[in-house]
């Protein structure tokens, strides 16, 4: 009771949180018609400093880290990102309305990985005086390649069995390399390896940190006019695809909150550690998970995947999920 | 100098795609082509243009314009192309007669 | 597969009348669109090009091409944004013979 | 007499202000043909920013304000707006040369509001440690509507009398929707919403604030280059437009001193609000006004209202008025 | 309204050079051009598009388009173009049939 | 031998300066195929950004400087600039596979002046706390024009030579204006002007500093990405282009530092001036000089000299180059 009234209050402080408000704000300016545009070179640069500042942040405490303390992390993390697919496809499975392979792929999308999510935890967790390892954002491909190969994979042997006709090998090797020379993941090595392998201090100091905050401010808004402007896709698609991207965050959330746990026990996770594992697992993916997929699987309808993802998914992970995961840590760790 | 005639096809499509189109373009023989970022409306009802936000840029459109000598060449490209992406991806094409200088710079040697 | 006449309309004027001029479009019967940024001189003598910080961003020009599959409708076309807008708004218009695969796709059902 | 020495001494320090600097560099980068340019989608963000940054500081003071201080000062923001678009069509229609419609175009553009000149007036008046209520930039719109929506009444009015053809109505509700879904006007009242409603407080600090005079720096050079640019344009029209372009600012922001003065009688509005609310009525809209005006107004020619407005209103708004106000306060309230 | 013969001309070449080449086109008598960024690759093998961070700006491609009443107009802007820049600059035009409205406008006066 | 000891360490120790990390990155990169990308828009304003703050930076201190201070470095450089291009296009010269105007091109490159090296030197003689006069980088221009101008008019006058069909003159004045309306050298002329004749001091330490060192970062990225996607252009012309490439600008670099230690002697040119007019010498042009000569000498190819001086150039000029120029300055000045 008393953690429902916490959680309840941590909700309604959330919706106080600037985070959660240019979220809201963006799918406001959508919904009322506006002309506000956020122009789209700077929201590619916004998603590349972003994942820079993760990625440098986490090499530099890759470089000082017990390797062995990442191991069952990560481990954790290709398991949860291969759960969810697996879940997923089947659950969609049971649906007759849904196409095989759409349900596939939008499983697919949820086992892969957010960075906007991912970031505005990463400021809901400072903003909280939270502490986590900077290495567990390095989480990021760990579930979210293993995910989409997965869906591919399974979409593949699909509609090999239904239409004989194509002989279309799936290229393991080649849907890694295509999903690591995406701009996201691209930008994530990147950074991990100048973090790594150079001594960018501080110029993460000076430059990426400081932007860190206000660049996703701006992103959360370009996420919610996105959200909205998807709205019409999803109403095109069953409604089932709705109903799942809404209990499925919260769902694949609380699946990895409680590896992490274990993780905790075992090897001293920390708990802000443990929520950011909680929602990465949440988080679907938004950028570079649908050409991916688009690529991969072209029969496989994107405005469902697509709409299910951006507009419900991520504004659940975001609104819902980050803070229940806050919430649920406190009273489990006695924050 | 005199002009000579030949084809324009262009293919209006997804950037995603873009680079398997002009894939087929080379392999069907053609010395170039043009591209340019587009956004439109179809049947599938997405308006994409590249300049606003969009949290997918490969969603976006291009047009594609490749200038052959060759009739012929010109609707094996388009067949080609449609053959291959257009029952899944969004896109149109078409042809149209042009006149050119210089021939010789659209034929392979 | 075969060619099949089709005509495409070409619509050049600024970008803030876009939404109209693509209003007319879809009242005409086109199936689609696909709008091009451009830049230009005419007899107002403006350049316009989106690329560089102006001022006022709904003065650019836009390209605007709809293919359709009857000549009627695309004179019907070229007619209304012409005398809906061209007394006040910089802009011209023109038709050009082209020929499409699959002319189902810009018939209306 | 000491006024006017001091309003000179204050003008030749303001053309060693930076704020000047930049619009006059950009005045002279564009007259030597440099071939320097500023991207689009980079202009477009800054404007964003600036505004969002107005908003966002606006949002949180009127949170704790005295709503009845901000009575009279936004009752006399739309006294402002309209007397100027009646005063401007009054004068126009006097000279013959002037075709009615773009007469009163030119007005409503002037009683209109400028985004850069007043973030310029805001940077000016911190240097001079003049304090004001943050709020004060947020009777942008209440000045900025009713003369855009004034002058198109009035431009219809004109054009129904005159072509008893077309019995096109004026639709009062849509030209409020489309100036409150123009991109300028929609990023400062999602500033101001987010300022009211969430607690963006540090976003605000760590990122809009310390980003705000540099922006304005580029964003004032853009406003040369394109003065410059315009200028073209307002030599091929009547040179009354010119004229008037000159000496407008100055009588509208001297009203609006005057009006505000009263305020600051009345209720105590402090004598930055005062010299803002000037500022505020001597610009003239350079952004989301000129397409509002096309699209209402149609018929009337944009080189005219545009050139008077970009070319010689912007920089006499900035250049003239904004040290003319600051001296005038600093004698008026012994600053 | 009547639809009124005229011709299109295409110029394809880098954006270096587009001012000379309209400077070519308004000799030429041609009342006004249409200008859209594109990327492309030709014989020199080079893609270029304005989009992507690309060091030197001014080797990206450009598509002029200009309608001119008067197909010898039309050839006289083709050949100068050709003539001036081809030799040194990567490029190619064509020509087109179209059908505009009011061709006064495409005229001098 | 210890100065290569020092050397050779400094060398590694640079291989982890994030300033080389980021060059480094952008080449892998590029090399494994990324789709990673940075806006067009973005890579325009960050040059202008950084040629900005040099220039406000520069006439700032102009302002308070001791001008005969800078007449000998200024001469330096302009001698420097003439001498590179006559070297250069006499080396070209005896290689029968290069053609003539190929050759001078190139040399003119060489001779011109690259922001992206100077902004690293700047950033990285700071990271060692070694000091010189802001005016400094404001030698760019002195070297940079009259380096392309004498290759321009070696190559007309090869041409005409040759083909005595077409007579043109070569236009000096033209290519100054051209050179000088460049948007680079605009950027510079404009941010000395305006710390020359305004008080630009607290935007430049509230904005144009502050992000100085980041846009860096993002620049030496686009500028590997370039250096590698160029490298077929070079690969499809002679390989004495790369040789060229690698020596001359250590050649380069070396003879300015000897031009700079006599101003040293003479006039007491910091040791970090020194270094600064190196790599100023040692830089070539990869913004504003390709177009230029590619304009003025339409019969170059530009894959000859762009893919030598982007590809080869750059990369040797800010990894070999600087180090090599600061541990020469250590052991030459005993810092
Ligand atoms: N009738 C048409 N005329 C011009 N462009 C079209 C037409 N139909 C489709 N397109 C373009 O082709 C793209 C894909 O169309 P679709 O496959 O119908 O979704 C659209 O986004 C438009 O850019
Ligand atoms: N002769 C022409 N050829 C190609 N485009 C033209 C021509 N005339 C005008 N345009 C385009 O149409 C726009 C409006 O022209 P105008 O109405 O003459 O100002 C111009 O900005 C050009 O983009
Ligand atoms: N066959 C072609 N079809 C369409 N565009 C072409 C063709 N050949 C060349 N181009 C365009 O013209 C530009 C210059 O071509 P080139 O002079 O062959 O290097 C290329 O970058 C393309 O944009
Ligand atoms: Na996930
Ligand atoms: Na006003
Ligand atoms: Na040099």
């Amino acid at each position: 009771m008393e953690f429902v009234l916490d959680f309840l209050s941590r909700l309604i402080t959330q919706f106080q949180s600037p985070t959660l408000g240019f979220l809201i704000g963006g799918m406001l300016v959508a919904a009322l018609g506006s002309n506000l545009k956020i122009p789209n070179a700077i929201y590619q640069f916004i998603v590349f400093m972003l994942l820079m500042k993760i990625g440098i942040s986490g090499g530099i405490e890759i470089r000082q880290a017990d390797l062995s303390a990442m191991l069952l992390p990560a481990l954790s993390s290709i398991v949860i990102g291969i759960a969810i697919v697996l879940l997923g496809s089947f659950v969609f499975s049971l649906i007759p309305s849904v196409k095989r392979e759409d349900g596939i792929a939008t499983a697919g999308l949820f086992g892969a990985v957010s960075a906007s999510t991912l970031a505005a935890a990463i400021v809901l967790l400072e903003e909280e005086s939270i502490l986590f390892e900077a290495w567990v954002p390095a989480l990021y491909p760990f579930m979210d390649i293993p995910a989409l190969i997965l869906a591919i994979v399974l979409a593949n042997i699909h509609l090999r069995k239904t239409s004989a006709g194509k002989e279309s090998k799936v290229d393991v090797a080649g849907i890694v390399k295509e999903s690591l020379r995406s701009s996201a993941l691209s930008a994530l090595i990147l950074g991990l390896a100048l973090g790594l392998f150079t001594r960018p201090d501080r110029v993460l100091e000076t430059f990426y940190e400081p932007l860190f905050r206000g660049f996703l401010s701006i992103l959360l808004l370009v996420m919610g006019m996105e959200a909205y402007a998807r709205l019409n896709e999803l109403r095109r698609v069953a409604h089932w695809y709705a109903v799942y991207a809404f209990f499925a965050p919260i769902m694949h959330g609380l699946m990895a909150f409680g590896l992490g746990y274990i993780a905790h026990l075992a090897t001293g996770f920390s708990p802000g550690g443990v929520i950011l594992l909680a929602v990465i697992a949440a988080s679907n993916s938004d950028i570079s998970g649908p050409p991916t997929l688009r690529a991969a699987i072209p029969s496989a309808n994107p405005s469902a995947y697509i709409g299910a993802s951006t507009s419900v998914g991520t504004p659940v992970s975001i609104a819902v999920c980050i803070p229940l995961f806050i919430a649920l840590a406190q009273v489990v760790f006695e924050l | 100098m005199t002009l000579h005639r030949a084809e324009k096809v262009v293919i209006i499509t997804e950037k995603m795609i873009s680079r398997g189109v002009c894939e087929i373009l080379e392999a069907c023989g053609a010395t170039g082509y043009t591209i340019v970022a587009a956004g439109g409306k179809g049947s599938r009802n997405i308006r994409m243009t590249s300049e606003r936000a969009s949290v997918i840029d490969e969603f976006a459109n291009v047009k594609i314009e490749v200038i052959v000598n060759d009739k012929a060449m010109g609707e094996a490209i388009m067949d080609q192309v449609a053959e291959k992406y257009f029952a899944d991806y969004p896109g149109i094409t078409y042809i149209e007669d042009v006149q050119i200088l210089r021939p010789a710079k659209f034929e392979h040697d």
